[in-house]
């Protein structure tokens, strides 16, 4: 029933004796393209993780849609639903393109259906398919993020965690890409996105949440926090 | 202590001379008991206890040296036991001759161990070359069509110098030697060879090597269908080991060796007055025959034990002396150093597996079966 | 004549080598760990095999499941419990380690084998096709060895574990964002190594005396294999092998035996320098 | 200050070592002797494996070639020293010729190439017979003197290989070679983008890590008079030497020396007490130690080391769970 | 003014795939010029190519009228060719100090380690790291570890300085920080070539812009110019980013 699909509450963690995440607390609702930004170090990458469950939280809850996730391994989280596209890509040295595609589906089982997925993929970016053999990670930086972003929607998750989705990439793309993310989400995909370049997040999305040193300091639509004059400051540079 | 006479013996217990190595140290056990058994050895009217002090070496040539050091400063044995093989031998013999230490070899034949003019060297195998010559006459007059042999050896101390050893033999004797090769220490395949072999065609295979390699060699020379009437394997046959790995394949393979318990010498000095005394205990101790190696290292022991006496005490100088001057009958056989220190010459059995048997066919005086052809 | 003998000869030799070599190249390639273990479970499999056919005179190829299948289990728990401690350290210290833990299993087995050359005694005898002469056994060999290698290689395509393996192999993280168990694979793929490593010394057990001194021997073989066909490759270990038993054979058998080793170490130390990769360079699945 | 620190404690153990002529028996010296001898060919072999972090297993083919050298040249009439010398400088024009070639090679692959180089040193001195003896081994004549004078003779000559391999060291360690090496154990491309000439410093620093081993080699085939393919070329001697500077600290000045010195004393203590065991026994202690002190003896914090054995017993059971 | 590099139709391939295709230009002394295109587009591989770190394919790279076509990184390097990783690339485990030390001592010749660490220290200062010199490069945070990627190229004295999207990653006001610090080596004379994809220091910073795409250059002019130019926008820029950007370089 529970409007929220993704309910994060008093979220902390960190590496070892460093505490990176004090006291998160986030909601993201079904269907709709949310953003976090925040400045280098906030621990946006780390609250990715920590949903992920690669860091396991010292205190607080993550549940999506009414699941409790904290305790659950990474092929736990993914089996309820939740894909991660790491910062940097994290493509399969020496695999091809489709290999890689294919290992986002890793834990599933239905051949049908995964045929049907890669053919999605590889008709929002038709320069994966013609890379289909190439090694992924021979490919150019942009062409590589289609492709993680490729195998992230091959698991059929319900919520997608892009990490810097516009790192390093040229304009053009960018503004391709987040074309590619509204029609996805206009399949009924979630998207949760972290993103330094501020104003190309707030045109996607609808929902933002500012990070700063492990602390959610502001969270409103992306329209307001777009005429937040301190936000324009600090990380639009107006 | 004056009253103990402590022999020192790095021993190859583990790595790849294992199975040598404790042959070595059961064959001491049995003498040391049937020492005891007498109460010590009589020296210059008075007994005399035998200690054995022994260690591994692993089979690694830097640490036999190792222990030898600490055998003979750290435990100051009287004299000190070589381990089994040439190679590691002479890493012992260059300590003991430093230290001016008395030194028994009783498994290494190769000449190359006896030629550098050590004065405390005494080896109980005598030359390999007289064991080549008299098998090459034999099996000529064994089988007159015999004309070609190849020769196939492991390039290692001991099986390199037979391998070349009988290579002359042959050739000295007119038989023409189609096939002359070395293999490498750890060779795991000898088809490529065994294919060279059949082509040449030989009437005689000679191979020598460790226990391993002729199991392997024999049971290829018969998958690759080479059937020559004679195979001969060194020192194969002389081991229960070979004869279990090779299985029905052993039959016919003759070798020689340095000593066979069909011999029977008798009136001997030492521990076992006959060969057939030896034979009887070293059976009922340890289920299974006993091959030249424990003879030769009992016998070494006897004679040691008969230099000490001769000598009338333990001093390393004055037993070295006795050694030099050894000439006796052990159950093991004759035994008279030469000038290089090794035993002289003499003759020495040529065997054949013959059904699950091992027999002797030569000399005359021992023989106790005709040679078979294998067919 | 001669020639086609040699070139039989070879390939024979050779698929049995490449038996050896897949298991470590499979570690190596996947885990990045030179595993030093390698030849002391070759020695294992064959030991056990001929104390187990000595004892119930069950045919070893019958035995060969089993005895692969407990090795599986010992490489997986050495894994899980101590070499996944330190799998991301650097080459030297997880070769130090595999070494250590094989001075362990090496003792274990002198104290327990001794070293006395086993074999079993099947003596299936030859096929004659003409002049050429095949002993039956390591036809037998070579059969059991290819069907493995294919086996392997099917698994590691097709399957899902195949899959995780490889993907682990290049990045650990993002593996585990597919849903891969880490640990799980880096496990179970030591013990595919090591199940084939079993299953050589079952099939060595028939063919070639067994003994613990030949530990190393196998594993200078598995290295030289593993360069020739490149690393982590299953394909690549099979024609490494068989490159190696032709190498080894001709040349055996046309410059004489004693060089012939030699000619291997050359030939593997030339391709190291022009084709790091081995003649199948690593890529995709394999 | 550090350097100092340094130089004392090698001082002083070189002094302890130097020492057992005087007090101890020839067995003892030989156990010095032995750790001289692996000492020296661990700082050796820190030049490419600590300094550079490149996986060498080629010492054993250094010192073989060493042995070798030296005593072929003995046995056509060089004397002694002269042949040692010229034993030496074999080696390392042999490394400087070999390291051009392999070094091209990285990680895992260089670690099969360095390892190769020792079979192939081996094979082709056995099949080498007219010149080596081929199987049989060498005689070398032997040194003369009692046996008091040689084993005191050869530990002095192999504590000074050691001392000019460590001051090599400590030079290189504050030189801009051991600071190219660094950058190249850390990141060679990189280093090579700083304007580091990695090739050279590399070929540089695998001779270096011949160059002793080659000497020590040398004198060691004097010492014991005979040598032969299997015992001088020895895969065991190779994965020793970087065992003994991994236990001790690699890439430090004198975890080298240390790790050695332990390595040696420890075999000696478990060959004499342990014999059936003492290579299972050996095998444990290095599985505890690459646990327990992975960055060897040098780098223990000892109050942590306690807590991480808490730990890692704590965790044990954590693991498992998490997998089941 | 001298003219610095210039490229003769330098051609790369990788396999069947011409990563850079004919490409000729000429650069100045002193100059900062742009780099622009499509992901892709082979800059990084241009880079590599100046820099020796792959072999040309065809063509000729003149670097202070010296062909250079057939040098070795570490020979770039110490001729005053510096770069900076579009991935960073520090020497883990060492010190911040001993990262640009190296650079010093290897690039810029300095005559011993302890005048690399002298001049490491002035070029930590310049960069505004000397607070952390003393930390393992492994455990700056990302802005930092640009910054020191730029300090170990400055310690080179390089002549000419390619860097390789330095400040991507970086959000706007951090970027700032580093428009400045990019300026401010300018002044010292070096000649830069920038790879970005962010158009606002593309735009603010180059006085020049070349643009690649599939390996060719398509464009090259000034900055007004180029990103006016309908081939860039179609290849790279994207009509709606085009319209952003010429509404921001207003504000500029
Ligand atoms: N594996 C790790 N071990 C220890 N500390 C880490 C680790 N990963 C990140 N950190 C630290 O945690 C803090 C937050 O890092 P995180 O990567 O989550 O930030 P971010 O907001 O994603 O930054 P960026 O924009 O640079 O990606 C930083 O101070 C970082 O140094
Ligand atoms: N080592 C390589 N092997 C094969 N292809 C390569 C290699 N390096 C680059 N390429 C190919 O060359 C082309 C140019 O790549 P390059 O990295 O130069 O692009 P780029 O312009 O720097 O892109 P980006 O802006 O994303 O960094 C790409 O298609 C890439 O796949
Ligand atoms: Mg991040
Ligand atoms: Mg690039």
């Amino acid at each position: 029933m529970s409007e929220s699909f993704l309910e994060i509450s008093g979220v902390q963690a960190g590496y070892g004796d460093v505490r990176v995440l004090w006291d998160i607390s986030i909601s993201v609702k079904e269907g709709e393209i949310a953003c976090i930004v925040g400045s280098n170090g906030a621990g946006k990458t780390t609250l990715l993780n920590t949903i992920s469950g690669i860091v396991k939280p010292t205190a607080g809850s993550i549940k999506l849609d009414g699941q409790e996730l904290v305790g659950t391994l990474p092929d736990g989280v993914l089996k309820a639903g939740i894909a991660h596209v790491p910062e940097g890509r994290r493509l399969f040295k020496g695999l091809s393109v489709q290999d890689n595609l294919m290992l986002g589906s890793y834990l599933r089982n239905d051949r049908e259906a995964i045929k049907e997925d890669l053919e999605f993929v590889y008709e929002i970016f038709p320069r994966l398919k013609e890379r289909a053999t190439q090694d992924a990670t021979t490919m150019s930086g942009g062409e590589q993020q289609m492709c993680a972003i490729g195998r992230g929607i091959m698991s059929r998750p319900r919520l997608l965690m892009i990490d810097e989705l516009s790192l390093g990439l040229a304009p053009r793309l960018v503004d391709r890409l987040s074309e590619t993310l509204l029609e996805i989400n206009k399949a009924g995909l979630t998207i949760l996105l972290v993103e330094q370049d501020v104003m190309t997040a707030f045109e996607i999305a609808r929902h933002g949440f500012v990070i700063e040193t492990g602390r959610v300091t502001v969270s409103d639509t992306t329209e307001a926090l777009g005429d937040n004059p301190k936000i324009k400051e600090a990380y639009m540079g107006i | 202590d004056d009253d103990v006479l402590v022999i020192g013996a790095p021993l190859a217990l583990t790595g790849g001379l294992a199975d040598e190595g404790k042959k070595q140290q059961d064959v001491w056990k049995l003498w040391l008991e049937k020492i005891n058994a007498a109460g010590g050895i009589d020296v210059a009217g008075k007994k005399m206890q035998v200690k054995f002090v022994e260690y591994d070496y692993q089979t690694d040539g830097k640490r036999a040296g190792q222990l030898a050091e600490k055998l003979i400063t750290d435990d100051e044995v009287d004299v000190i036991m070589a381990p089994f093989g040439s190679g590691h031998t002479k890493i012992i013999a260059a300590v003991a001759e430093r230290y001016q230490v008395p030194m028994l070899a009783c498994v290494a034949s190769s000449v190359s161990v006896y030629d550098q003019g050590f004065k405390y060297l005494f080896g109980t195998l005598a030359p390999n070359t007289g064991m080549t010559e008299s098998m090459v006459e034999f099996f000529k007059e064994k089988n007159p069509e015999l004309k070609k042999v190849a020769v196939y050896g492991r390039d290692d101390v001991f099986p390199k110098s037979m391998a070349t050893a009988l290579a002359n033999s042959a050739e000295s004797g007119g038989l023409d030697v189609v096939y002359n090769e070395l293999y490498a220490v750890g060779t795991m395949d000898h088809s490529a060879a065994i294919s060279a072999i059949k082509s040449a065609n030989p009437d005689w295979v000679y191979m020598t090597g460790y226990t391993q390699d002729l199991i392997l060699g024999r049971k290829q020379l018969a998958d690759m269908g080479v059937n020559t009437p004679i195979v001969t394997m060194v020192t194969g046959p002389a081991y229960r080991e070979y004869t279990e790995g090779v299985g029905e394949l052993a039959d016919g393979v003759t070798s020689s060796t340095w000593w066979h318990h069909s011999t029977a010498y008798t009136n001997a000095v030492g521990a076992w007055s006959t060969t057939a005394d030896f034979y009887a205990d070293f059976t009922a101790a340890y289920k299974s025959d006993p091959d030249y190696v424990s003879a030769s290292c009992a016998a070494a022991a006897d004679v040691l034990v008969n230099a000490v006496q001769v000598a009338g005490s333990k001093d390393k100088q004055a037993v070295r002396d006795a050694l030099a001057a050894t000439d006796i009958l052990t159950f093991y056989g004759p035994i008279d150093f030469g000038d290089n220190g090794m035993n002289q010459g003499r003759e020495m059995p040529i065997i054949q597996v013959q059904g699950e048997e091992i027999k002797v066919l030569y000399p005359a005086s021992i023989a106790d079966a005709e040679m078979k052809m294998i067919k | 004549m001669d020639i086609i003998q040699i070139l039989l000869n070879g390939i024979v030799l050779g698929s049995l080598y490449a038996c050896i070599a897949i298991g470590f190249s499979l570690v190596w390639g996947v885990l990045n760990i030179i595993n030093m273990l390698h030849g002391s479970f070759i020695i294992l499999g064959g030991y056990l095999a001929f104390f187990a056919w000595q004892y119930s005179g069950v045919n070893p190829v019958f035995l060969l499941p089993i005895i692969a299948t407990a090795l599986f289990g010992l490489g997986y728990l050495l894994q899980y419990f101590f070499i996944n401690k330190v799998v991301s350290s650097p080459v030297l210290t997880t070769l130090t380690l595999t070494f250590g833990l094989d001075m362990i299993l090496y003792n274990l087995m002198t104290v327990f084998f001794t070293a006395t050359p086993r074999r079993v005694t099947l003596d299936l005898g030859t096929v004659n096709l003409g002049d050429m002469y095949l002993p039956v056994d390591r036809l037998m060999g070579m059969g059991l060895a290819l069907f493995l290698t294919a086996l392997l290689f099917v698994v590691m395509r097709a399957s899902k574990i195949g899959r995780a393996i490889v993907a682990v192999r290049m990045d650990r993280q993002a593996a585990t964002l597919m849903g891969i168990r880490v640990n799980n694979v880096y496990a179970i793929t030591f013990g595919i190594g090591a199940f084939m490593a079993g299953a050589a010394g079952v099939i060595f057990s028939m063919v070639f005396p067994i003994t613990t001194n030949l530990t190393g021997t196998f594993l200078g073989k598995a290295f030289i294999i593993c360069v020739i066909g490149g690393l982590g490759s299953v394909p690549g270990a099979l024609i490494g092998g068989i490159a190696l038993g032709l190498i080894e054979s001709f040349a055996g058998y046309t410059i004489g035996p004693q060089n012939a080793t030699t000619v291997g170490f050359v030939l593997m130390l030339f391709l190291l320098i022009v084709r790091p990769t081995g003649l199948v360079g690593v890529k995709g699945y394999e | 200050m550090k350097q100092f620190l340094y130089f004392g404690v090698f001082a002083l153990w070189v002094a302890m070592i130097a020492a057992t002529p005087l007090l101890a028996d020839n067995y003892t010296i030989r156990i010095a002797i032995s750790i001289a001898m692996f000492s020296g060919m661990a700082v050796s072999w820190n030049f490419i494996g600590g300094f550079t972090g490149y996986p060498s297993f080629s010492t054993a083919a250094f010192f073989g070639l060493g042995c070798y050298a030296g005593a072929i040249a003995q046995r056509n009439g060089i004397p002694l020293v002269m042949a040692w010398l010229l034993a030496t400088l074999f080696v390392a024009v042999f490394a400087a010729m070999l390291g051009a070639i392999i070094l091209r090679l990285k990680g895992h692959y260089f670690a099969i190439g360095s390892i190769a180089i020792v079979d192939l040193t081996r094979l082709i001195t056995s099949s080498w017979g007219s010149l080596t003896g081929g199987g049989d081994g060498l005689n070398v004549p032997l040194l003369q003197g009692s046996p008091q004078e040689v084993s005191a003779l050869v530990l002095y000559v192999m504590l000074a290989i050691l001392i000019v391999a460590f001051l090599t060291s400590i030079y290189v360690d504050r030189s801009r070679l051991g600071f190219g090496l660094k950058c190249i154990s850390q990141n060679e491309e990189a280093a090579d983008m700083v304007g580091v000439n990695t090739t050279s410093f590399k070929v540089v620093a695998y001779t270096l890590s011949a160059v002793f081993c080659g000497a020590i080699g040398a004198v060691y085939a004097s010492w014991v008079g005979y040598i032969d393919p299997t015992d001088s070329f020895s895969i065991l001697l190779t994965l020793k030497v970087p065992v003994m500077v991994l236990l001790g600290g690699a890439g430090t000045l004198l975890g080298p020396v240390l790790g050695a010195g332990v390595f040696v004393m420890l075999e000696e203590v478990f060959w004499a007490n342990f014999l059936e065991w003492n290579r299972a026994i050996l095998g444990g202690i290095i599985v505890f130690l690459i646990f327990f002190l992975p960055n060897g003896l040098l780098k223990i914090q000892y109050r942590t080391l306690f807590g991480m054995l808490m730990q890692k017993l704590r965790e044990a059971p954590k693991e498992a769970e998490k997998s089941s | 003014m001298t003219e610095i590099l210039r490229l003769e139709n330098v051609s790369k391939s990788f396999g069947g795939n011409h990563a850079v295709n004919d490409v000729s230009f000429s650069l100045e002394e002193g100059e900062i010029i742009g780099l622009i295109g499509p992901n892709g587009a082979g800059k990084t591989t241009l880079v590599n190519l100046i820099t020796g770190v792959h072999p040309l394919t065809s063509g000729k790279v003149i670097f202070a009228g010296e062909d250079v076509s057939k040098q070795q990184a570490f020979q770039a390097a110490r001729r005053g060719l510096a770069r900076t990783f579009q991935i960073v690339q520090p020497f883990p485990n060492m010190t911040v100090l001993e990262n640009v030390a190296a650079g010093a001592l290897f690039g810029g010749g300095t005559g011993s380690v302890q005048d690399a660490l002298e001049s490491a220290h002035q070029e930590l200062k310049f960069v505004g790291l000397d607070a952390v010199a003393d930390t393992p490069a492994s455990a700056l945070a990302l802005p930092n570890r640009k910054r020191l990627e730029l300090a170990k190229s400055l310690a080179m004295r390089p002549k000419f300085l390619l860097l390789d999207e330095v400040n991507a990653g970086l959000n706007a006001s951090e970027i700032d920080g580093a428009l400045d610090l990019i300026r401010k080596i300018a002044a010292r004379g070096v000649t830069i070539l920038i790879i970005e994809h962010l158009m606002k220091v593309v735009l603010s910073i180059s006085q020049r812009i070349l643009v690649l795409h599939h390996g060719e250059l398509i464009a090259q002019g000034d900055p007004r110019t180029v990103i006016e130019d309908p081939q860039v926008v179609e290849a790279y820029l994207g009509s709606k980013f085009a319209a952003r950007v010429k509404a921001e370089s207003h504000h500029v």
